[in-house]
Protein backbone atom coordinates (compact mmCIF):
# COMPACT_ATOMS: atom_id res chain seq x y z
CA UNK A 1 0.00 0.00 0.00
CA UNK A 2 2.11 3.16 -1.24
CA UNK A 3 -0.26 5.51 0.12
CA UNK A 4 -0.38 4.57 3.23
CA UNK A 5 0.51 7.52 5.22
CA UNK A 6 -1.74 9.49 3.76
CA UNK A 7 -4.97 7.27 4.62
CA UNK A 8 -3.32 7.26 8.35
CA UNK A 9 -3.46 10.88 7.95
CA UNK A 10 -6.49 11.12 6.98
CA UNK A 11 -8.07 8.73 9.04
CA UNK A 12 -6.72 10.55 11.97
CA UNK A 13 -8.37 13.90 10.59
CA UNK A 14 -11.91 12.33 10.56
CA UNK A 15 -12.11 10.74 14.11
CA UNK A 16 -12.85 12.73 16.72
CA UNK A 17 -10.97 9.95 19.18
CA UNK A 18 -7.76 9.70 19.26
CA UNK A 19 -6.97 6.43 16.67
CA UNK A 20 -4.54 3.18 18.25
CA UNK A 21 -2.28 1.14 15.14
CA UNK A 22 -4.72 -1.55 16.38
CA UNK A 23 -8.05 0.34 15.42
CA UNK A 24 -6.23 1.52 12.18
CA UNK A 25 -5.07 -1.82 10.65
CA UNK A 26 -8.76 -2.87 10.89
CA UNK A 27 -9.43 -0.25 8.15
CA UNK A 28 -6.56 -0.54 5.94
CA UNK A 29 -5.75 -4.47 6.53
CA UNK A 30 -2.82 -6.32 4.90
CA UNK A 31 -0.24 -3.74 6.61
CA UNK A 32 1.51 -4.96 9.84
CA UNK A 33 0.72 -2.96 12.91
CA UNK A 34 4.25 -2.05 13.48
CA UNK A 35 4.25 -0.62 10.08
CA UNK A 36 1.55 1.88 10.82
CA UNK A 37 2.84 2.56 13.87
CA UNK A 38 6.20 3.21 12.57
CA UNK A 39 4.04 5.53 9.95
CA UNK A 40 2.50 7.59 12.90
CA UNK A 41 5.36 8.38 14.66
CA UNK A 42 6.70 9.75 11.27
CA UNK A 43 3.77 11.89 10.84
CA UNK A 44 3.59 12.53 14.37
CA UNK A 45 7.38 13.94 14.26
CA UNK A 46 6.45 15.78 11.01
CA UNK A 47 3.33 17.77 12.24
CA UNK A 48 6.08 18.79 15.52
CA UNK A 49 8.74 19.94 13.08
CA UNK A 50 6.03 21.67 10.81
CA UNK A 51 5.65 24.46 14.07
CA UNK A 52 2.34 24.58 12.41
CA UNK A 53 -1.11 25.39 13.93
CA UNK A 54 -1.53 21.55 14.69
CA UNK A 55 -0.10 18.72 15.71
CA UNK A 56 -0.37 15.17 16.44
CA UNK A 57 -0.98 13.69 20.10
CA UNK A 58 -0.92 10.55 21.84
CA UNK A 59 -3.91 10.17 24.26
CA UNK A 60 -5.68 7.46 25.45
CA UNK A 61 -3.75 4.53 23.78
CA UNK A 62 -3.97 6.17 20.22
CA UNK A 63 -2.66 9.23 17.71
CA UNK A 64 -5.30 12.43 17.47
CA UNK A 65 -4.89 15.27 15.51
CA UNK A 66 -5.18 18.74 18.15
CA UNK A 67 -4.40 22.22 17.64
CA UNK A 68 -1.36 23.49 18.86
CA UNK A 69 -0.95 25.17 22.85
CA UNK A 70 0.77 28.83 21.02
CA UNK A 71 -2.83 29.35 19.44
CA UNK A 72 -5.06 28.49 22.07
CA UNK A 73 -6.67 32.04 23.14
CA UNK A 74 -8.06 32.25 19.32
CA UNK A 75 -9.90 29.02 19.10
CA UNK A 76 -11.50 30.28 22.69
CA UNK A 77 -12.18 33.24 21.18
CA UNK A 78 -13.62 31.66 18.23
CA UNK A 79 -15.26 29.05 20.02
CA UNK A 80 -16.87 31.68 22.06
CA UNK A 81 -17.74 28.49 24.50
CA UNK A 82 -16.14 28.33 27.66
CA UNK A 83 -12.85 26.71 28.33
CA UNK A 84 -13.18 23.10 30.39
CA UNK A 85 -13.45 24.39 33.88
CA UNK A 86 -12.66 22.32 36.78
CA UNK A 87 -12.75 23.60 40.09
CA UNK A 88 -10.14 22.37 42.87
CA UNK A 89 -13.00 20.47 44.31
CA UNK A 90 -13.79 18.42 41.08
CA UNK A 91 -9.65 18.10 40.45
CA UNK A 92 -9.01 16.72 44.27
CA UNK A 93 -12.15 14.53 43.64
CA UNK A 94 -11.16 13.39 40.43
CA UNK A 95 -7.66 12.65 41.66
CA UNK A 96 -9.11 10.71 44.43
CA UNK A 97 -11.19 8.49 41.58
CA UNK A 98 -8.57 8.04 39.74
CA UNK A 99 -5.48 6.79 41.55
CA UNK A 100 -8.54 4.24 43.63
CA UNK A 101 -11.23 3.14 41.23
CA UNK A 102 -13.38 1.62 41.76
CA UNK A 103 -13.90 3.75 44.83
CA UNK A 104 -16.85 4.75 46.50
CA UNK A 105 -18.64 8.39 47.34
CA UNK A 106 -17.88 7.09 51.01
CA UNK A 107 -14.43 7.00 50.65
CA UNK A 108 -13.94 9.94 48.34
CA UNK A 109 -15.76 11.98 51.26
CA UNK A 110 -13.34 9.96 53.77
CA UNK A 111 -10.23 11.48 51.94
CA UNK A 112 -11.40 15.17 51.54
CA UNK A 113 -13.24 15.50 54.56
CA UNK A 114 -16.54 17.14 52.67
CA UNK A 115 -19.88 15.87 50.74
CA UNK A 116 -18.66 14.34 47.18
CA UNK A 117 -22.17 14.52 45.67
CA UNK A 118 -21.65 18.01 43.49
CA UNK A 119 -18.39 16.93 42.44
CA UNK A 120 -19.09 13.78 40.91
CA UNK A 121 -22.02 14.71 39.79
CA UNK A 122 -20.10 17.39 37.39
CA UNK A 123 -17.56 14.78 36.70
CA UNK A 124 -20.29 12.27 35.57
CA UNK A 125 -21.60 15.05 33.20
CA UNK A 126 -18.22 16.10 32.06
CA UNK A 127 -17.67 12.46 31.45
CA UNK A 128 -14.43 12.17 33.02
CA UNK A 129 -15.91 9.75 35.75
CA UNK A 130 -18.57 6.80 35.06
CA UNK A 131 -20.33 4.42 36.99
CA UNK A 132 -18.21 1.25 36.90
CA UNK A 133 -20.36 -0.78 39.07
CA UNK A 134 -22.01 -1.54 42.49
CA UNK A 135 -19.69 -3.00 45.61
CA UNK A 136 -20.88 -6.29 46.81
CA UNK A 137 -21.61 -5.46 50.13
CA UNK A 138 -24.58 -4.39 52.08
CA UNK A 139 -26.59 -1.34 50.21
CA UNK A 140 -24.68 -2.42 47.43
CA UNK A 141 -23.07 0.61 47.12
CA UNK A 142 -21.95 2.59 43.35
CA UNK A 143 -18.33 2.59 42.55
CA UNK A 144 -16.96 5.16 40.04
CA UNK A 145 -13.71 4.73 37.73
CA UNK A 146 -12.30 7.14 34.85
CA UNK A 147 -13.39 7.13 31.22
CA UNK A 148 -11.71 6.88 28.31
CA UNK A 149 -12.19 10.36 28.20
CA UNK A 150 -10.57 11.39 31.41
CA UNK A 151 -7.10 9.57 29.38
CA UNK A 152 -8.00 11.63 26.39
CA UNK A 153 -8.27 15.60 27.99
CA UNK A 154 -5.38 14.59 30.71
CA UNK A 155 -3.63 13.54 27.15
CA UNK A 156 -2.89 10.17 29.34
CA UNK A 157 -2.20 6.83 26.91
CA UNK A 158 -3.58 4.61 30.38
CA UNK A 159 -3.94 4.53 33.63
CA UNK A 160 -0.27 3.76 34.57
CA UNK A 161 1.04 6.51 33.60
CA UNK A 162 -0.63 8.75 36.43
CA UNK A 163 2.56 9.91 38.36
CA UNK A 164 2.97 8.02 41.57
CA UNK A 165 1.78 9.16 44.71
CA UNK A 166 5.06 10.08 46.77
CA UNK A 167 3.28 10.45 49.97
CA UNK A 168 0.98 7.56 50.27
CA UNK A 169 4.60 5.39 49.96
CA UNK A 170 6.24 7.14 52.26
CA UNK A 171 3.45 6.70 54.85
CA UNK A 172 3.55 2.61 53.44
CA UNK A 173 6.95 2.59 54.39
CA UNK A 174 6.49 3.73 57.92
CA UNK B 1 -4.74 38.96 66.13
CA UNK B 2 -6.81 39.66 62.88
CA UNK B 3 -7.82 36.61 60.57
CA UNK B 4 -8.28 37.11 56.45
CA UNK B 5 -10.26 34.59 55.81
CA UNK B 6 -11.93 34.04 52.90
CA UNK B 7 -13.64 30.46 53.35
CA UNK B 8 -14.25 29.69 49.87
CA UNK B 9 -10.60 29.69 49.48
CA UNK B 10 -10.26 25.68 51.72
CA UNK B 11 -11.94 23.02 49.80
CA UNK B 12 -12.50 21.87 53.53
CA UNK B 13 -12.04 21.25 57.19
CA UNK B 14 -9.09 19.16 56.25
CA UNK B 15 -7.84 21.90 53.82
CA UNK B 16 -7.62 24.52 56.31
CA UNK B 17 -5.89 22.44 58.94
CA UNK B 18 -3.83 21.74 55.86
CA UNK B 19 -3.02 25.87 55.93
CA UNK B 20 -3.02 26.01 59.44
CA UNK B 21 -0.23 23.88 59.41
CA UNK B 22 1.65 25.82 56.37
CA UNK B 23 1.63 28.93 58.09
CA UNK B 24 2.91 28.20 61.38
CA UNK B 25 5.95 25.41 60.04
CA UNK B 26 4.84 22.83 61.81
CA UNK B 27 6.02 19.02 61.33
CA UNK B 28 2.62 17.49 60.48
CA UNK B 29 3.75 14.44 61.66
CA UNK B 30 4.01 15.93 65.17
CA UNK B 31 1.10 18.39 65.07
CA UNK B 32 1.09 20.65 68.67
CA UNK B 33 -2.11 20.24 69.28
CA UNK B 34 -3.41 22.71 71.63
CA UNK B 35 -2.00 25.69 69.14
CA UNK B 36 -3.66 24.08 66.35
CA UNK B 37 -6.95 23.35 68.43
CA UNK B 38 -6.86 26.70 69.26
CA UNK B 39 -6.37 28.63 65.68
CA UNK B 40 -8.81 26.16 64.31
CA UNK B 41 -11.26 27.15 66.59
CA UNK B 42 -10.70 31.05 66.45
CA UNK B 43 -11.45 30.58 62.20
CA UNK B 44 -14.39 28.13 63.02
CA UNK B 45 -15.29 31.77 65.55
CA UNK B 46 -14.87 34.13 63.14
CA UNK B 47 -16.73 32.30 60.26
CA UNK B 48 -19.54 31.73 62.36
CA UNK B 49 -19.56 35.79 63.73
CA UNK B 50 -19.31 36.34 59.57
CA UNK B 51 -22.68 34.60 59.62
CA UNK B 52 -20.83 32.29 56.88
CA UNK B 53 -22.91 29.09 56.26
CA UNK B 54 -20.22 26.89 58.35
CA UNK B 55 -20.95 22.55 57.18
CA UNK B 56 -21.07 20.38 59.55
CA UNK B 57 -17.58 19.09 58.56
CA UNK B 58 -15.65 22.04 60.07
CA UNK B 59 -17.55 21.09 63.10
CA UNK B 60 -16.99 17.31 62.92
CA UNK B 61 -12.98 18.33 62.59
CA UNK B 62 -13.34 20.59 65.59
CA UNK B 63 -14.97 17.87 67.65
CA UNK B 64 -11.75 15.68 67.03
CA UNK B 65 -9.25 18.08 67.83
CA UNK B 66 -10.77 19.23 70.89
CA UNK B 67 -11.27 15.19 71.98
CA UNK B 68 -7.30 14.51 70.64
CA UNK B 69 -6.85 17.39 73.22
CA UNK B 70 -8.14 16.41 75.98
CA UNK B 71 -6.49 13.24 75.38
CA UNK B 72 -3.30 14.49 75.15
CA UNK B 73 -3.59 16.35 78.40
CA UNK B 74 -4.13 13.19 80.24
CA UNK B 75 -1.15 11.38 81.57
CA UNK B 76 -0.64 8.41 80.16
CA UNK B 77 0.26 5.28 82.78
CA UNK B 78 3.62 3.86 82.76
CA UNK B 79 2.40 0.46 81.61
CA UNK B 80 0.53 1.36 79.19
CA UNK B 81 2.76 3.93 77.71
CA UNK B 82 4.01 1.17 75.57
CA UNK B 83 0.54 -0.39 73.93
CA UNK B 84 -1.38 3.35 73.97
CA UNK B 85 -1.17 4.67 70.35
CA UNK B 86 -0.80 8.51 69.81
CA UNK B 87 -4.14 10.19 69.56
CA UNK B 88 -3.34 12.32 66.87
CA UNK B 89 -2.01 9.41 64.72
CA UNK B 90 -5.47 8.97 63.31
CA UNK B 91 -5.80 12.41 61.91
CA UNK B 92 -2.11 12.86 60.87
CA UNK B 93 -2.74 9.87 58.45
CA UNK B 94 -6.01 11.41 57.01
CA UNK B 95 -4.11 14.94 56.77
CA UNK B 96 -1.41 12.81 54.85
CA UNK B 97 -3.64 11.17 52.65
CA UNK B 98 -5.26 14.40 51.84
CA UNK B 99 -2.66 16.40 50.88
CA UNK B 100 -1.27 13.81 48.96
CA UNK B 101 -4.56 13.81 46.43
CA UNK B 102 -4.32 17.75 47.29
CA UNK B 103 -1.31 17.33 45.32
CA UNK B 104 -1.98 14.83 42.92
CA UNK B 105 -4.88 16.90 41.83
CA UNK B 106 -2.61 20.12 41.50
CA UNK B 107 -0.10 17.84 39.40
CA UNK B 108 -3.07 16.63 37.05
CA UNK B 109 -4.30 20.34 36.62
CA UNK B 110 -0.71 21.15 35.43
CA UNK B 111 -0.93 19.43 31.90
CA UNK B 112 -2.37 20.50 28.71
CA UNK B 113 -5.98 19.81 28.92
CA UNK B 114 -7.83 19.08 25.87
CA UNK B 115 -10.64 21.54 25.63
CA UNK B 116 -8.70 24.39 27.91
CA UNK B 117 -5.65 24.72 26.44
CA UNK B 118 -5.52 22.49 22.77
CA UNK B 119 -8.64 21.21 21.10
CA UNK B 120 -9.80 18.19 18.59
CA UNK B 121 -12.21 18.60 15.96
CA UNK B 122 -15.41 18.21 17.21
CA UNK B 123 -17.57 16.52 14.27
CA UNK B 124 -21.41 16.53 14.00
CA UNK B 125 -22.55 13.85 14.57
CA UNK B 126 -24.12 11.91 11.56
CA UNK B 127 -27.95 10.84 11.94
CA UNK B 128 -27.70 7.51 13.19
CA UNK B 129 -28.86 4.60 11.48
CA UNK B 130 -27.61 1.36 9.92
CA UNK B 131 -27.01 -2.41 10.89
CA UNK B 132 -27.21 -4.06 14.16
CA UNK B 133 -22.80 -4.98 13.74
CA UNK B 134 -21.98 -1.96 14.37
CA UNK B 135 -20.49 -1.30 17.92
CA UNK B 136 -22.38 0.98 19.58
CA UNK B 137 -20.38 4.28 20.79
CA UNK B 138 -19.55 4.10 24.59
CA UNK B 139 -22.45 5.43 26.39
CA UNK B 140 -21.92 5.88 30.15
CA UNK B 141 -25.05 4.33 32.58
CA UNK B 142 -25.36 7.63 34.00
CA UNK B 143 -26.42 9.39 30.37
CA UNK B 144 -28.87 6.57 30.56
CA UNK B 145 -30.31 7.38 34.32
CA UNK B 146 -30.44 10.90 33.12
CA UNK B 147 -32.57 10.61 30.19
CA UNK B 148 -34.97 8.51 32.37
CA UNK B 149 -35.31 11.58 34.72
CA UNK B 150 -35.78 13.73 31.73
CA UNK B 151 -38.42 11.78 30.73
CA UNK B 152 -40.05 11.39 33.91
CA UNK B 153 -39.80 15.55 34.29
CA UNK B 154 -41.20 15.74 31.11
CA UNK B 155 -44.58 13.53 32.04
CA UNK B 156 -44.74 15.45 35.78
CA UNK B 157 -44.20 12.07 37.30
CA UNK B 158 -43.18 11.42 40.68
CA UNK B 159 -39.43 11.96 40.19
CA UNK B 160 -39.20 9.78 43.92
CA UNK B 161 -40.52 6.71 42.56
CA UNK B 162 -37.74 3.77 43.50
CA UNK B 163 -37.10 1.53 41.17
CA UNK B 164 -37.88 -1.90 42.31
CA UNK B 165 -34.76 -4.18 42.32
CA UNK B 166 -37.18 -7.45 42.32
CA UNK B 167 -38.69 -6.75 39.68
CA UNK B 168 -35.24 -5.89 37.93
CA UNK B 169 -34.23 -9.52 38.89
CA UNK B 170 -37.07 -11.21 37.27
CA UNK B 171 -36.54 -8.98 34.28
CA UNK B 172 -33.05 -9.96 34.00
CA UNK B 173 -34.19 -13.76 34.41
CA UNK B 174 -36.44 -13.62 31.69
CA UNK B 175 -33.85 -12.10 29.58
CA UNK B 176 -31.27 -15.19 30.19
CA UNK B 177 -34.25 -18.10 29.94
CA UNK B 178 -35.39 -16.29 26.54
CA UNK B 179 -31.30 -15.98 25.05
CA UNK B 180 -31.37 -20.31 26.32
CA UNK B 181 -34.34 -21.12 24.59
CA UNK B 182 -33.37 -19.40 21.42
CA UNK B 183 -30.07 -20.83 21.75
CA UNK B 184 -31.42 -24.44 22.06
CA UNK B 185 -35.32 -24.64 21.41
CA UNK B 186 -35.92 -27.04 24.50
CA UNK B 187 -34.39 -27.08 28.13
CA UNK B 188 -35.41 -28.93 31.28
CA UNK B 189 -36.53 -26.92 34.28
CA UNK B 190 -33.09 -28.25 35.79
CA UNK B 191 -31.06 -27.18 33.27
CA UNK B 192 -32.21 -23.62 33.49
CA UNK B 193 -31.01 -23.71 36.97
CA UNK B 194 -28.01 -24.43 36.23
CA UNK B 195 -25.78 -22.80 39.17
CA UNK B 196 -28.54 -20.74 40.18
CA UNK B 197 -29.69 -23.28 42.66
CA UNK B 198 -29.92 -20.63 45.68
CA UNK B 199 -33.74 -19.85 47.07
CA UNK B 200 -33.67 -16.87 45.13
CA UNK B 201 -32.21 -18.31 41.59
CA UNK B 202 -35.09 -20.75 42.30
CA UNK B 203 -37.77 -18.64 43.00
CA UNK B 204 -37.18 -15.91 40.11
CA UNK B 205 -36.37 -18.91 37.87
CA UNK B 206 -39.84 -19.55 38.22
CA UNK B 207 -41.10 -16.72 37.87
CA UNK B 208 -39.61 -15.79 35.19
CA UNK B 209 -41.02 -19.44 33.30
CA UNK B 210 -44.67 -18.45 34.95
CA UNK B 211 -44.55 -14.77 33.43
CA UNK B 212 -43.10 -15.86 29.75
CA UNK B 213 -46.04 -18.44 29.94
CA UNK B 214 -48.68 -16.03 30.18
CA UNK B 215 -46.75 -14.08 28.16
CA UNK B 216 -47.04 -16.58 25.46
CA UNK B 217 -43.18 -17.18 25.03
CA UNK B 218 -42.63 -20.38 26.63
CA UNK B 219 -44.74 -23.71 27.11
CA UNK B 220 -43.79 -26.25 29.43
CA UNK B 221 -44.87 -29.88 29.86
CA UNK B 222 -44.28 -32.51 31.87
CA UNK B 223 -44.50 -36.70 30.58
CA UNK B 224 -45.46 -38.19 33.52
CA UNK B 225 -45.88 -37.00 37.40
CA UNK B 226 -42.03 -37.02 38.38
CA UNK B 227 -40.61 -36.64 34.78
CA UNK B 228 -38.54 -33.78 34.44
CA UNK B 229 -40.42 -30.46 32.96
CA UNK B 230 -39.47 -29.05 29.41
CA UNK B 231 -39.10 -25.71 28.73
CA UNK B 232 -40.00 -25.07 25.00
CA UNK B 233 -39.86 -21.55 23.06
CA UNK B 234 -43.79 -20.76 21.81
CA UNK B 235 -43.23 -20.01 18.15
CA UNK B 236 -45.41 -17.06 17.21
CA UNK B 237 -46.41 -16.48 13.79
CA UNK B 238 -46.37 -12.54 13.15
CA UNK B 239 -49.63 -11.03 12.47
CA UNK C 1 0.93 39.12 14.78
CA UNK C 2 3.56 36.59 14.02
CA UNK C 3 1.96 33.66 14.25
CA UNK C 4 -1.28 34.28 12.57
CA UNK C 5 -0.02 31.30 9.70
CA UNK C 6 -0.73 29.00 12.90
CA UNK C 7 -3.69 30.77 14.34
CA UNK C 8 -5.80 30.23 10.83
CA UNK C 9 -4.58 26.93 10.27
CA UNK C 10 -5.77 25.87 13.65
CA UNK C 11 -9.09 27.27 13.01
CA UNK C 12 -9.73 26.08 9.64
CA UNK C 13 -9.17 22.92 11.68
CA UNK C 14 -11.51 23.19 14.56
CA UNK C 15 -14.09 24.52 12.63
CA UNK C 16 -17.08 22.49 11.58
CA UNK C 17 -17.59 24.66 8.47
CA UNK C 18 -15.83 26.63 5.68
CA UNK C 19 -14.54 30.04 7.16
CA UNK C 20 -13.83 32.87 4.95
CA UNK C 21 -11.05 35.93 5.49
CA UNK C 22 -13.85 38.08 6.30
CA UNK C 23 -14.92 35.63 9.43
CA UNK C 24 -11.20 35.00 10.17
CA UNK C 25 -10.49 38.89 10.57
CA UNK C 26 -13.30 38.98 13.25
CA UNK C 27 -11.48 36.25 15.09
CA UNK C 28 -7.57 37.54 14.91
CA UNK C 29 -8.55 41.11 14.55
CA UNK C 30 -5.87 44.06 13.25
CA UNK C 31 -4.63 42.16 10.08
CA UNK C 32 -5.71 43.41 6.81
CA UNK C 33 -8.39 40.96 5.47
CA UNK C 34 -5.90 40.72 1.86
CA UNK C 35 -2.87 39.24 4.41
CA UNK C 36 -5.43 36.84 6.24
CA UNK C 37 -6.42 35.90 2.18
CA UNK C 38 -2.86 35.64 1.64
CA UNK C 39 -1.67 33.32 4.11
CA UNK C 40 -4.69 31.09 3.37
CA UNK C 41 -3.43 30.52 -0.42
CA UNK C 42 -0.32 29.95 1.15
CA UNK C 43 -1.47 27.18 3.79
CA UNK C 44 -3.61 26.05 0.76
CA UNK C 45 -0.31 25.57 -1.52
CA UNK C 46 1.69 24.17 1.10
CA UNK C 47 -0.86 21.04 2.04
CA UNK C 48 -0.70 20.81 -1.84
CA UNK C 49 2.74 20.00 -2.69
CA UNK C 50 2.84 18.11 0.75
CA UNK C 51 0.42 15.31 -1.02
CA UNK C 52 -0.80 14.25 2.48
CA UNK C 53 -4.26 12.72 3.26
CA UNK C 54 -5.52 15.94 4.04
CA UNK C 55 -5.74 19.36 2.05
CA UNK C 56 -7.46 22.89 2.37
CA UNK C 57 -9.97 23.56 -0.42
CA UNK C 58 -12.07 26.92 -1.17
CA UNK C 59 -15.62 26.12 -0.59
CA UNK C 60 -18.91 28.11 0.28
CA UNK C 61 -16.99 31.06 0.10
CA UNK C 62 -14.82 30.02 2.51
CA UNK C 63 -11.83 27.38 3.31
CA UNK C 64 -11.98 23.97 4.48
CA UNK C 65 -9.89 21.22 5.86
CA UNK C 66 -10.58 17.83 3.65
CA UNK C 67 -9.60 14.77 3.26
CA UNK C 68 -7.71 14.39 -0.38
CA UNK C 69 -9.84 12.46 -3.26
CA UNK C 70 -7.13 9.60 -2.92
CA UNK C 71 -8.02 8.62 0.54
CA UNK C 72 -11.62 8.81 0.30
CA UNK C 73 -12.35 4.93 -0.21
CA UNK C 74 -10.62 4.63 3.42
CA UNK C 75 -12.45 7.12 4.52
CA UNK C 76 -16.24 5.47 3.58
CA UNK C 77 -14.47 1.95 5.34
CA UNK C 78 -13.66 3.62 8.57
CA UNK C 79 -16.94 5.98 8.95
CA UNK C 80 -19.29 2.69 8.10
CA UNK C 81 -17.34 0.87 11.01
CA UNK C 82 -17.74 3.71 13.54
CA UNK C 83 -19.67 3.05 16.16
CA UNK C 84 -22.77 4.22 16.00
CA UNK C 85 -24.07 7.26 18.75
CA UNK C 86 -27.66 7.34 20.07
CA UNK C 87 -30.20 9.78 19.54
CA UNK C 88 -31.35 11.68 22.61
CA UNK C 89 -34.68 10.48 21.66
CA UNK C 90 -33.52 6.80 21.12
CA UNK C 91 -31.52 6.72 24.53
CA UNK C 92 -34.87 7.80 26.33
CA UNK C 93 -37.02 5.26 24.83
CA UNK C 94 -34.20 3.22 25.96
CA UNK C 95 -34.12 4.35 29.36
CA UNK C 96 -37.80 4.08 29.60
CA UNK C 97 -37.60 0.59 28.57
CA UNK C 98 -34.82 -0.37 30.80
CA UNK C 99 -36.38 1.01 34.09
CA UNK C 100 -39.92 -0.55 33.10
CA UNK C 101 -39.44 -3.72 31.64
CA UNK C 102 -41.44 -5.52 30.40
CA UNK C 103 -43.37 -2.68 29.02
CA UNK C 104 -45.81 -1.66 25.88
CA UNK C 105 -45.11 0.55 23.27
CA UNK C 106 -48.22 2.73 24.48
CA UNK C 107 -46.66 2.95 28.31
CA UNK C 108 -43.24 4.24 26.42
CA UNK C 109 -45.54 6.67 24.31
CA UNK C 110 -47.17 7.91 27.70
CA UNK C 111 -43.96 9.01 29.19
CA UNK C 112 -42.42 10.48 26.45
CA UNK C 113 -45.66 12.01 24.83
CA UNK C 114 -44.45 11.04 21.57
CA UNK C 115 -45.00 8.18 18.99
CA UNK C 116 -42.10 5.66 19.98
CA UNK C 117 -42.30 3.11 16.63
CA UNK C 118 -39.26 4.17 14.86
CA UNK C 119 -37.10 4.86 18.03
CA UNK C 120 -38.35 1.51 19.52
CA UNK C 121 -37.39 0.19 15.35
CA UNK C 122 -33.70 1.24 15.75
CA UNK C 123 -33.51 -0.31 19.28
CA UNK C 124 -34.73 -3.66 18.02
CA UNK C 125 -32.56 -3.41 15.09
CA UNK C 126 -29.24 -2.34 17.00
CA UNK C 127 -30.20 -5.62 19.96
CA UNK C 128 -30.52 -3.20 22.64
CA UNK C 129 -34.00 -3.93 23.25
CA UNK C 130 -36.03 -7.40 22.45
CA UNK C 131 -39.49 -8.42 22.05
CA UNK C 132 -39.87 -10.08 25.27
CA UNK C 133 -43.80 -11.07 24.76
CA UNK C 134 -47.34 -10.39 24.28
CA UNK C 135 -49.27 -8.85 27.59
CA UNK C 136 -52.59 -11.26 28.07
CA UNK C 137 -54.99 -8.05 27.06
CA UNK C 138 -57.08 -7.77 24.31
CA UNK C 139 -54.78 -6.83 20.95
CA UNK C 140 -51.88 -8.67 22.91
CA UNK C 141 -49.33 -5.59 22.85
CA UNK C 142 -45.71 -6.75 22.25
CA UNK C 143 -43.79 -5.96 25.15
CA UNK C 144 -40.38 -5.03 25.10
CA UNK C 145 -37.37 -5.61 27.38
CA UNK C 146 -33.67 -5.26 27.52
CA UNK C 147 -30.90 -7.30 26.10
CA UNK C 148 -27.88 -9.00 27.28
CA UNK C 149 -26.07 -6.58 24.56
CA UNK C 150 -27.44 -3.45 26.64
CA UNK C 151 -25.66 -5.12 29.30
CA UNK C 152 -22.64 -5.20 27.70
CA UNK C 153 -23.32 -1.63 26.26
CA UNK C 154 -23.76 -0.06 29.44
CA UNK C 155 -21.46 -2.06 31.51
CA UNK C 156 -23.43 -3.85 33.48
CA UNK C 157 -23.02 -7.61 35.11
CA UNK C 158 -26.62 -7.24 35.48
CA UNK C 159 -30.35 -5.35 35.33
CA UNK C 160 -30.25 -5.10 39.41
CA UNK C 161 -27.08 -2.68 39.21
CA UNK C 162 -28.95 0.12 37.04
CA UNK C 163 -28.60 3.00 39.70
CA UNK C 164 -31.71 3.84 40.89
CA UNK C 165 -33.26 7.44 40.46
CA UNK C 166 -32.45 8.20 44.71
CA UNK C 167 -29.01 7.72 44.08
CA UNK C 168 -28.34 9.85 41.34
CA UNK C 169 -30.77 11.82 42.73
CA UNK C 170 -28.28 11.98 46.14
CA UNK C 171 -25.53 13.39 43.41
CA UNK C 172 -28.03 16.41 42.90
CA UNK C 173 -26.54 19.52 44.49
CA UNK C 174 -27.93 20.21 47.83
Amino acid sequence: MENLKQVLEALLFVSEIPLSAKKLKEVVEDVEETCIEKMLEELMSEYENRCGGIIIQKAAGGYQFRTSERVSPWILKFKQGKPLALSPAAMETLAVVAYRQPVMKSEVEKVRGVDASAALKGLLEKKLIRIVGRKDVPGRPIMYGTTRRFLEVFTLNDLSELPTLQEIRELDEE
Amino acid sequence: MAYQIKLDVFEGPLDLLLYLIRKHEIDIYDIPISLITSQYMAYIEEMKSLNLDLAGEYLLIAATLLHIKSRMLIPAHEEEEAEEEDPRAELVKQLVEYRTFKEAALNLGAVKLLGRDVFARNMVDEACSGGSDRPIREIGIFDLVEAFRNVLAFAGEDIEMEVDLEKFSLSQRINEIMEELNQRKAVTFEELLGTKRNRKGIIYTFLALLELMKLRMARAFQADSYGPIRIFLAVEEEK
